[in-house]
């Protein structure tokens, strides 16, 4: 939307993984019900979002009149700085949550075992994505965004301050990136690389679905996920590079992707 | 006259150095030359086309690999084969992803030469009876001008004979390039930079240039990655992770793209300024971080930008 | 990683050329001035805990040594460079060698920078001595009998070691699957494990591998693909975070209710095994060092008992090849001073090191004629009977490499067909 | 007949932009086309200068089909086009940018190795060009420090520069203050002589100019062309001029 394409959102995924660590380990400690566990996280994971904030206001701000190649520079020194302050404040350790991802218990679904806390996030995936498509669609902020992606000179000349929406949009991309890293935080463990394969699939997601476009990422990300899956049980030599392959295709086919409405 | 000063001064100094300089620092100013030469191809695309291209590591890699294909299971010393072969298989897989790269523009250009050097990376890693995978290949000792030098101890061999032969190779790669970006395809390179509309309308094939302005860089990247096997001796796929492509980026904004020579100060002033990091500060890549978000929001004309102080007034007010 | 920098040894000018020009200017002056080891750690990334815990490991031994008087009576000083990629490294091991003067360089992990530092070591002829580097292939191909460079047990050892542990505890196998990153550790020992529990069990099928990318955290759909093939068995040479993560993700949908499994190298990550997704019963390897072996020296209990006090975990295998290292590298030095004073050179140093044993945290190790590391692999079956949260060993198994690593100048494969069995 | 177009239509989406447009201009004609906003006039210059396909009908220049080929073969075909909204390459100076028009259309842009200074053809053709629009004495400045006339002038010199059969003009003299309104289109028809241009398109609001240089006038409104006819005959049809113009506009 802002046309920003951000380095650092495998730093702030990252970011929220580590943190959820810490917020539930104090939760744990504090002696808080475990079945409650998901508040603390899901709320220390939307917290530290506010680095997005930081971010924009701080670094981001100061090159929009410039070429869009300096944004993603800056996002790389993001990803330069993060990757230290993270191993300064929990060091080289990988991070993990004991076994409160199996608090809920596990169900059969389609004749395989899956743990509740998958269904939990994965419902709250599709909540935070029609929340998303309805920001977007339904309200006037949505609006403004939307307009400003097509023209920023005539959103700024019916008097809408973009600087403000900027830094709403890019905290709010930033708290769902925490958010993500936080939430699957019990299912696995954080280390400081995690990010680095998300700036990849993200990618392929992205231009899968086409670039700028929501509900072509949301689409990108069922196509990526589903073909590893299949690759995996079917070829497993293939996994990562037949989503290459399709990320080629699609651009040698389809230059915009599935869904893309940005102009190249 | 104080340019053409400067400039040979440096490129006497550059000569002299392994007469007088420490060792360590000499060995230092290898992989100085060989990002120099990927720089002048990277900056014809960013600085000249208007391009900022986040993924030339891959040429780098390429390079990097023709070398080791040829020394090792090929049994090809020669240097100079080696960067012909190396400049000729970077046009060779740079010609379909150029083609397909330079369809976009901007940020969409980065986005996408970021994902191509991600491709070759995971092929690299993942072919890895072919590629020697995380373990990459040795990158042997090459024949230079067909002297074998094989009876020289490595160090001696790189501070002599293949120092003053990868100078003689920067040196010639700027003269071309030189002569490039002030020959009229140079000069239509800067019309699309400028405004690609306007070049279109004045029968410039605008797709086209870029595609060769992009086949070009990635040839010098080859050539410059070649010249940066030897003195490590192996080559890995690191060479073509996306942070490596992020780091030669950061080395052409650091001196600055709008000048001819600012990237090549920038390699120069990169690779000591590292060196000298790493050895202080355990947690380098916060400072590197805090330097680069800082050479983009304030001197976004690198040190060449500064030393000018000829540019345009910065912006710094949002937007 | 704040102990990075105590030791941290910033050289200004003069101090730097009096310790390097102090071996010509005579034995007496040469006594005082300290003596510098370089060493290569791991801080970034996702071996930076291995680093850590190897340059830990050297801190420790660095304390006792200066404690005991230093080496040959001068004092020890540890320059601490970032290993990093290939290219970086050699650039900072010549660093340490041409620039900082350093009498040695200890360390080095990841396979791809050794293979580098193997020739720049011999080119500069300064000793060093590899934490966890194999540098198998570039060695055997580009130096047959390194001079200066001192490496590692072999990459499959551990693999060869759960291969012969294998048919020991789990009868009846007949389908094994497998699961290792995508890179030369896990396809060596993926191949390796293969080689031997065929040798046990001829008719054995392995039914899948999969090779995930190194840094991989999602392992659902891994499991799937195991689920579906049903191997009575998973073999899997994961060493990072991410052995955790299969764990915890194996153990949501039950996979070890249904399986065996062998984890050869998963003890690295030890203190993370929570006991509450982590069953009984698996195979798991500790590497050379066994932080809670009953048999263990005083100077591993000592060790361990410090390292909890100091940085609340427990200590994993690097600790010990560093602490082995560079204890090897003081006692050939006093070996080759031959009782004196004198600090020996660089080549008598060399030529003590070969064949010497010492006593490291894991008991007695020693250096192969080949340059080659010898020690002790720990492994067992793992135990929720202990009093910490996470699992611990019982029985346990000890191989030694005189048996499980192949001899010098052997092949691999046809040296472990040609095992009686 | 130069320039031909038939049946053009164009659709955004539903929205029809362009609904059966036909022209042609010829030899030696200096062409109009005028109507209100949202009449098509952008549509159809783009159309005619290969920028925009369109969803019917053809347009042939000099006989040749050139339907969407995009402006670049089009303006190496001999069709050049200036803009509406000023376009320059800040950072290059006039000669340079005048220069490069030459380069392209002597086909040089590919020498990769040859030096610009010395091409000497390059640069008296360009140096040409800019006295015969006043620029020589400004032909070291970078484009972005011209003023705003002079700028309007290196757009146009630019497309001169490649010394095409048929120039469009899209609003030539818009942004540019009066007194220099009649100068500008001064410097445009005496360089047009001097380069041999066959014809001019220009899309004008100012009427007093359209009237005054105009060989022809093509008015358009809603996608339609209402009127094809010489300057005398437009200006006796008071109905027309009320629909396309709206009111008799006197010099902005």
């Amino acid at each position: 939307m802002q046309k920003i394409f951000n380095l650092a959102c495998g730093s702030f995924y990252a970011l929220g993984a580590y943190v959820g660590v810490s917020a539930v380990s104090w939760y744990t400690s504090a002696g808080g019900p475990a079945a409650l566990f998901v508040l603390p996280l899901a709320l220390a994971g939307l917290a530290v979002g506010a680095i997005g904030f930081v971010v924009e206001r701080g670094l981001l701000r100061f090159v929009y009149d410039r070429d869009e190649a300096f944004q993603l520079l800056l996002t790389f020194a993001v990803v330069l700085m993060m990757e230290d302050a993270i191993r300064l404040t929990w060091g080289t350790s990988p991070q993990s949550t004991s076994a409160l991802y199996l608090t809920y218990g596990q169900v059969r679904v389609l004749g395989a075992t899956a743990p509740v806390y998958n269904l939990i996030v994965i419902a709250a995936s599709l909540v935070i994505a029609l929340l998303i498509g309805g920001l977007l669609t339904r309200t006037t902020f949505g609006r403004i965004i939307r307009a400003a992606a097509d023209n920023r000179e005539m959103v700024e000349a019916l008097g809408v301050d973009l600087r403000r929406v900027y830094a709403r949009v890019f905290t709010l991309g930033t708290a769902l990136g925490t958010l993500g890293g936080a939430l699957v935080i019990p299912a696995t463990a954080a280390m400081s690389e995690m990010g680095i394969e998300l700036i990849v699939e993200a990618f392929a997601v992205v231009v899968i679905g086409g670039l700028g476009s929501m509900r072509g990422a949301f689409v990108g990300a069922l196509v990526v996920g589903v073909l590893r899956a299949i690759a995996i049980s079917v070829y497993p030599e293939l996994e990562m590079l037949l989503i290459y392959f399709i990320v080629i295709a699609v651009l040698v086919l389809r230059p915009r992707g599935l869904f893309g409405g940005a102009a190249a | 006259m104080t340019a053409r000063l400067v400039l040979g001064a440096a490129v006497v100094g550059v000569a002299l150095a392994p007469l007088v300089a420490p060792t360590y620092h000499v060995l230092l100013m290898l992989p100085f030359m060989a990002y120099a030469v990927v720089l002048l191809g990277l900056n014809l695309l960013f600085g000249y086309a208007g391009l900022l291209s986040f993924g030339h590591a891959l040429f780098i890699g390429i390079g990097a690999y023709a070398g080791a294909f040829l020394t090792g299971p090929l049994k090809v010393r020669s240097l100079e084969v080696i960067l012909l072969a190396a400049g000729g298989l970077g046009a060779l897989v740079a010609a379909p992803v150029a083609a397909l790269c330079v369809r976009y523009v901007k940020i969409y250009f980065g986005m996408l030469t970021l994902a191509f050097g991600m491709v070759f990376y995971t092929f690299v890693l993942k072919f890895y009876r072919l590629t020697g995978g995380d373990e990459g290949l040795p990158f042997l000792r090459p024949a230079l001008l067909g002297w074998s030098l094989e009876a020289m101890p490595k160090t001696d061999y790189l501070v002599g004979p293949y120092y003053y032969y990868s100078l003689a190779v920067l040196s010639v790669a700027a003269l071309c390039m030189w002569r490039i970006v002030h020959s009229p395809f140079g000069l239509c390179l800067k019309t699309i930079r400028d405004n690609p509309a306007k070049a279109e309308s004045l029968g410039i094939d605008v797709t086209r240039y870029r595609w060769l302005a992009f086949m070009l860089s990635a040839v010098y990247a080859a050539v410059g990655g070649a010249l940066l096997g030897p003195p490590t001796g192996n080559v890995d796929p690191t060479l073509l992770y996306w942070t490596h492509s992020g780091n030669i980026v950061f080395m052409t904004l650091l001196g600055g793209f709008a000048s001819f020579f600012g990237p090549v100060l920038g390699a120069f002033v990169f690779i000591y300024l590292q060196n000298w990091v790493m050895s202080v500060v355990p947690y380098w890549r916060l400072v590197f971080g805090a330097i680069l978000a800082a050479i983009v929001i304030f001197a976004p004309g690198g040190l060449m930008g500064l030393a000018a102080r000829r540019r345009r007034p910065m912006r710094v007010s949002g937007a | 990683m704040i102990t990075t920098r105590r030791y941290f040894v910033k050289l200004v000018g003069g101090a730097a050329v009096a310790a390097g020009a102090g071996l010509d200017a005579g034995p007496t002056r040469a006594q005082a001035a300290p003596v510098k080891l370089g060493v290569l750690a791991i801080r970034a990334g996702i071996a930076a805990p291995v680093g850590t815990a190897g340059l830990r490991g050297t801190e420790w031994w660095l304390e006792r040594v200066n404690k005991a008087g230093g080496i040959l009576g001068r004092p020890v000083q540890l320059v601490v460079e970032e290993e990093s990629n290939p290219k970086d490294t050699v650039e900072r091991y010549r660093k340490l060698v041409l620039q900082d003067k350093v009498e040695a360089v200890l360390g080095g992990i990841s396979t791809g920078v050794t293979l580098a530092l193997g020739p720049v070591a011999e080119d500069l002829g300064t000793p060093w001595l590899s934490w966890d580097g194999t540098t198998q292939k570039g060695v055997d191909e580009t130096m047959p009998s390194p001079k200066w460079a001192f490496k590692s047990v072999d990459n499959e050892v551990e693999a060869i070691v759960a291969g012969i542990l294998t048919p020991k505890y789990f009868k009846g196998i007949k389908t094994v699957a497998g699961i290792g990153n995508d890179y030369s550790y896990g396809h060596d020992c993926w191949e390796s494990y293969q080689a031997v529990l065929k040798r046990y069990i001829p008719d054995v099928k392995f039914v899948l591998e999969l090779f995930p990318k190194l840094g991989v955290t999602d392992f659902t759909a891994h499991i799937a693909a195991i689920q579906q093939a049903k191997p009575d068995l998973l073999m899997c040479s994961f060493w990072s975070g991410d052995a955790t993560i299969l764990m915890k993700q194996a153990a949501a949908v039950g996979l070890f209710k249904t399986m065996k499994g062998v984890f050869t190298t998963a003890g690295g990550v030890h203190d993370s095994l929570k006991k509450e997704f982590t069953p009984e019963g698996l195979l798991l390897g500790y590497n050379t060092m066994y932080f809670d072996d009953p048999n263990g020296s005083a100077l591993l209990r000592q060790f361990v008992r410090e390292y909890k006090a100091k940085y609340n975990e427990y200590p994993p295998y690097e600790c010990d090849h560093a602490y082995f290292n560079a204890e090897s590298y003081r006692a050939a030095v006093e070996k080759a001073a031959g009782g004196g004073t004198t600090w020996p050179s660089r080549a008598a140093v060399v030529k003590a090191l070969e064949g010497i044993e010492v006593e490291s945290l894991s008991g007695r190790r020693s250096w192969r004629e080949d340059h080659v590391q010898m020690c002790n692999f720990y492994q067992g079956l793992t135990t929720h009977k202990n009093p910490y949260d996470f699992v611990t060993l019982s029985p346990l198994e000890v191989v030694s490499t005189r048996t499980a690593m192949k001899p010098a100048g052997a092949k691999l494969f046809d040296w472990i067909n040609s095992w009686k069995i | 007949m130069i320039l031909r177009a038939e049946g053009l239509r164009k659709f955004y989406g539903k929205f029809c932009a362009l609904d059966g447009v036909s022209l042609g201009v010829g030899a030696g004609e200096f062409v109009s086309i005028i109507g209100p906003n949202g009449a098509g006039k952008s549509t159809l210059i783009n159309i005619l200068t290969g920028v925009l396909r369109p969803s019917a009908g053809r347009v042939s220049f000099r006989g040749r089909d050139v339907g969407g080929i995009g402006p670049a073969r089009l303006a190496r075909l001999g069709m050049a086009r200036s803009f509406q909204l000023v376009q320059i390459f800040p950072e290059l100076t006039v000669l340079d940018t005048l220069q490069a028009a030459v380069v392209a259309r002597l086909g040089r842009g590919t020498r990769l190795f040859a030096s610009l200074a010395r091409d000497r053809d390059v640069h008296a053709e360009a140096l040409e060009v800019a006295e015969l629009f006043g620029l020589g004495a400004r032909r070291g400045v970078p484009a972005r420090q011209l003023p705003q006339g002079d700028k309007k002038l290196l757009d146009v010199a630019a497309a001169f520069a490649l010394r095409p059969h048929i120039i469009l003009l899209d609003e030539p003299t818009s942004g540019v203050s009066t007194s220099d309104k009649t100068a500008i289109m001064e410097i445009l028809v005496a360089a047009s002589r001097r380069i041999g241009l066959q014809a001019i398109i220009q899309v004008e609001h100012d009427m007093d100019i359209v009237f005054a240089y105009s060989d022809r006038i093509i008015a358009l409104h809603q996608g339609k062309v209402l009127a094809d006819a010489p300057p005398a005959a437009i200006q006796a049809d008071q109905r027309l001029i009320d629909t396309v113009i709206g009111r008799r506009v006197p010099s902005r």
